[in-house]
C-alpha cells in the first residue's frame, strides 16, 4: 500500500527530543495533537490525553522562545488544552452541569480517533483498484448514450462556475486595503463563547488567550477585541467578570445566562 | 445460434404471459450484454430494460450477464443502479498502459474526500470539525471539478447549510458498487465514529477563519482601541 | 488443478514441449480479452502474442476467444492482423439509435441559465443588466428546447414584461430537489467557486421556487402564451 500519512517526522520537521520547526507541516491543532498522540505509540482510545495536553502546550512553547509565529488556531487549542489540563488535575467537586475534565478528555479521544479513521479510510481508498490505473473501460466505445430527456449537457458544477465567475466579474472592483492581522469583536466572541461555556470557576481566560499570542501586533488585537466582546458578553449574562485592581489579571466565569450548545452552534453557523 | 434470433423488441406476439421463455431470455442476455459492452459509460438499469423484449426481468437478467462474465478477463460491474464492463483488476499489470494518468489528489482533498464519502452527507461545517482546520480554497473545488463531489442538498437545521457526497462517478473511479461497499464503513459505524456528533455536547475550539470577517463587521483599528483606552497590554508577560 | 499436468515447475525438459496447460491457456485468453477490450484501436496479434505468458500460441488463443463471444451480443473480429471487438451485426439498431450527439451548452447559454436559476422570476432585462451584455433570442431558445427554461409569469410593471423561471427538468437533470438548494454566496466561496476577495456589492438573491409567485408577479395566462408564440423572431446567435 502507498502509505499517506506517514509519520515522517523528518519531513515535518519534527524530532522527539528536539520538537518544533515547521508548523506549516501540520494541518492545524488537531493534525498536530494526532501526530503527538501516535508518539506515545498506544491505542489511540487508551492514550494519556493529559500526557497529550501537556506535549501540546510544551509544543507550542517551544515554538514561542524560537519566535515562530503560530496561527490563532493553535494558540486557542493550547489554551483550551491548559484549562482541560487544570481541570484534570484538580478535580471539580461535583457541581452543575458543566463536563467534567474527563468528559472533555474523552471527548478530544474521541476527535482524534475519528481523524485517524478517516485518514485511514482515505489510504484505503485511494490504495483501491483504480479506473484508469488498474481498471480499463472499453477502449472503443461504439455509442454514447443519452439517457438525457435533453440534448444539452452541462452539469451543477458547470453551471455555478460559470454563475460565480460572471458575477466576479460583472461586480465593480474595489480597492481593497490591505489586509491587517487582527481578531475580530465576532472572532473573539466566538472563541469566548467556546471557552466559558464550561468555566465553573474564575479563571484569567484572558491570560490565556494573550500568553500564547506570539506577535505584538497581534497581541493588541486580541486583548482589545476579547476585552470589548465580553462586556458585551457580561452585559447579556453570558460571562461574569471580576478584576481586584487596574492592571490586574481579568477573571472570568460563566455567568447566571450561559451559552448553551445550540446557541454556540447557531454562532458558529452564522460566521459560516 | 445468432440468425436464428431476429427479435424485435416490444413484438406484440411475444408480449404475453411467458413467463420464462429460455429464447427471449437469451435473446434479452444478448442485448444487455451489446448494449453495455459499447458504452464506456455505466448504463443505468432502466435504460436497459427498456430495451429489453417486454416480459423479460432486467435484474435476472443482468444477474446471469454478470456470472457469465465472472472468471473472464473483463467484468460486468455494478455502479449505483447502472451497469458498465471493465477490465479485470487482476490484470492490471498487463493492460495498464502507463498513458493515463490517474489525477493526483492533494493529502487534504483525499481527507476531505473521504470525510465527503463516509459522512454524506456532510457539510462544510462538519468537514472542518472532523479535520479541526478550515478547509482551504481549492480543496472542495477540485473535488467537484473531478466529479467526485458535488452539491447534494441543503440540512434541513437553522441555517439550511449546503450539504455535499459524492457522485456515481466517484463509485465507479474506486470499483465501489455502492457507498455501504466503502472499506471499513460498517466497522466504522459500529464504533460510533460516523455518527457525526462529538459525544456530551462539548465543544472543542474549531478553527475561527483569520482571513475573512462576517459580513457586516469592521476589523478593530489601533485608534478603536485608543478610543477605548483599552491598550493595556500587560508588559511582557512572564517567560 | 496444476497437479494434474505432471507438470514440474523449473524442470527444463517438460518446460519446452509442454504445449498445453489449461491453466495457463485460461490466463491468456482472459489477457487476450482485456487487451482488445482497453485498446482504442484494433490491436495486433503481435501485440498481444508479446503479452501472453511464454509457450502460449496467439492464434489458438484468439480462435477460441473469437468462438466464445461467436453467439453473444458483442463478437470478436478480426481486420487484418488486428483484433476488435464489435456489437454483433444483428443487434446493431439497439445501439445505433438515432440519438443525435449531446451538446454541451455554450458559456452564454450556462450564463444565462444560472442569472435564470437564480434570479427568478427574472426578466430579459433584467438577465441582460446583470451579464452586461444583449442576450439573443436564441440562447433562450436554446434553454427552452433544452427543456430548463419556461416562461413563468408576467411583471406588473409598465410593459408587463415576461418572467423567466427553471423547470422541474432543470433540477432533476442538475441533481437538485428544490431551486432553494442552489448555494449561496457564502457556499460558493467556502467550495472555492468564488475567489477570496469578492467584492461587497455582490449580491445572490434566494431563488424564488416554482411554487410561489413573486409580489410583483402575476401567473402566465393560455393568452399570454398564444401572444408568446407569436413574437418568437428566429434568432440572432449571439456567440
Amino acid at each position: 500500500m502507498e502509505p499517506l500519512w506517514h509519520d515522517e517526522s523528518a519531513r515535518r520537521g519534527l524530532h522527539e527530543d528536539e520538537l518544533v520547526v515547521d508548523i506549516a507541516g501540520f494541518e492545524g491543532p488537531l493534525d498536530l495533537l494526532l501526530h503527538l498522540a501516535r508518539s506515545q505509540r498506544v491505542d489511540l482510545s487508551r492514550i494519556s490525553v493529559l500526557a497529550l495536553a501537556e506535549q501540546y502546550i510544551a509544543f507550542v512553547e517551544r515554538a514561542r522562545s524560537i519566535r515562530i509565529e503560530l496561527a490563532a488556531d493553535y494558540l486557542v487549542m493550547a489554551a483550551w488544552l491548559a484549562y482541560l489540563k487544570s481541570r484534570l488535575l484538580i478535580p471539580q467537586p461535583a457541581k452543575d452541569e458543566g463536563p467534567s475534565g474527563e468528559e472533555m478528555a474523552s471527548a478530544l479521544a474521541f476527535r482524534l480517533k475519528r481523524l485517524e479513521a478517516m485518514r485511514d479510510a482515505a489510504t484505503k481508498l485511494v490504495n483501491r483498484n483504480r479506473l484508469g490505473r488498474d481498471i480499463f473501460v472499453r477502449g472503443a466505445p461504439e455509442h454514447i448514450v443519452t439517457e438525457r430527456r435533453s440534448d444539452y449537457d452541462a452539469s451543477l458544477y458547470d453551471l455555478l462556475t460559470a454563475y460565480a465567475a460572471l458575477r466576479q466579474r460583472q461586480a465593480i472592483t474595489q480597492v481593497t486595503i490591505e489586509k491587517r492581522h487582527v481578531w475580530s469583536l465576532g472572532d473573539a466572541r466566538l472563541i469566548l463563547a467556546r471557552m466559558v461555556g464550561s468555566l465553573d470557576d474564575w479563571t484569567a481566560l484572558d491570560h490565556f488567550l494573550i500568553r500564547y499570542m506570539t506577535s505584538p501586533k497581534e497581541r493588541a488585537t486580541a486583548i482589545a477585541s476579547s476585552f470589548a466582546a465580553s462586556l458585551e458578553m457580561v452585559r447579556e449574562g453570558r460571562l461574569e467578570i471580576r478584576q481586584e485592581g487596574a492592571f490586574t489579571p481579568i477573571y472570568l466565569r460563566r455567568g447566571p445566562n450561559p451559552i448553551d450548545a445550540a446557541t454556540l452552534a447557531e454562532m458558529e453557523a452564522a460566521r459560516g | 445460434m445468432a440468425e436464428a434470433q431476429k427479435f424485435v423488441p416490444g413484438d406484440e406476439d411475444y408480449e404475453e404471459e411467458f413467463s420464462f421463455d429460455p429464447r427471449l431470455e437469451q435473446e434479452a442476455e444478448r442485448i444487455a450484454e451489446a448494449l453495455v459492452f459499447a458504452s464506456a459509460q455505466p448504463i443505468s438499469e432502466a435504460y436497459i430494460a427498456g430495451r429489453l423484449p417486454r416480459g423479460v426481468d432486467v435484474g435476472s437478467v443482468m444477474a446471469r450477464l454478470k456470472n457469465r462474465y465472472a472468471g473472464c478477463g473483463v467484468n460486468l460491474v455494478q455502479v449505483a443502479d447502472h451497469w458498465a464492463f471493465r477490465t479485470a483488476a487482476d490484470l492490471s499489470f498487463v493492460v495498464n498502459t502507463d498513458e493515463q494518468e490517474v489525477r493526483k489528489l492533494s493529502r487534504a482533498a483525499l481527507e476531505v474526500l473521504a470525510i465527503i464519502a463516509y459522512h454524506q452527507p456532510v457539510t462544510r461545517a462538519e468537514i472542518e470539525d472532523i479535520r479541526g482546520v478550515q478547509t482551504s480554497k481549492g480543496t472542495l473545488d477540485v473535488l467537484m471539478e473531478a466529479g467526485w463531489v458535488r452539491f447534494r442538498g441543503r440540512r434541513r437545521t437553522p441555517g439550511r447549510p449546503v450539504t455535499f457526497g459524492t457522485t456515481r462517478d466517484f463509485l465507479d473511479h474506486f470499483g465501489l458498487e455502492e457507498i455501504r461497499d466503502l472499506p471499513g464503513i460498517e466497522e466504522l459505524k459500529g464504533a460510533g465514529l460516523l455518527s457525526g456528533r462529538v459525544p456530551s455536547n462539548l465543544n472543542i475550539p474549531v478553527p475561527i477563519g483569520d482571513d475573512e470577517f462576517a459580513e457586516n463587521e469592521d476589523p478593530i483599528t489601533q485608534m478603536d482601541l485608543e478610543e477605548l483606552g483599552l491598550l493595556t497590554p500587560k508588559a511582557e508577560e512572564d517567560d
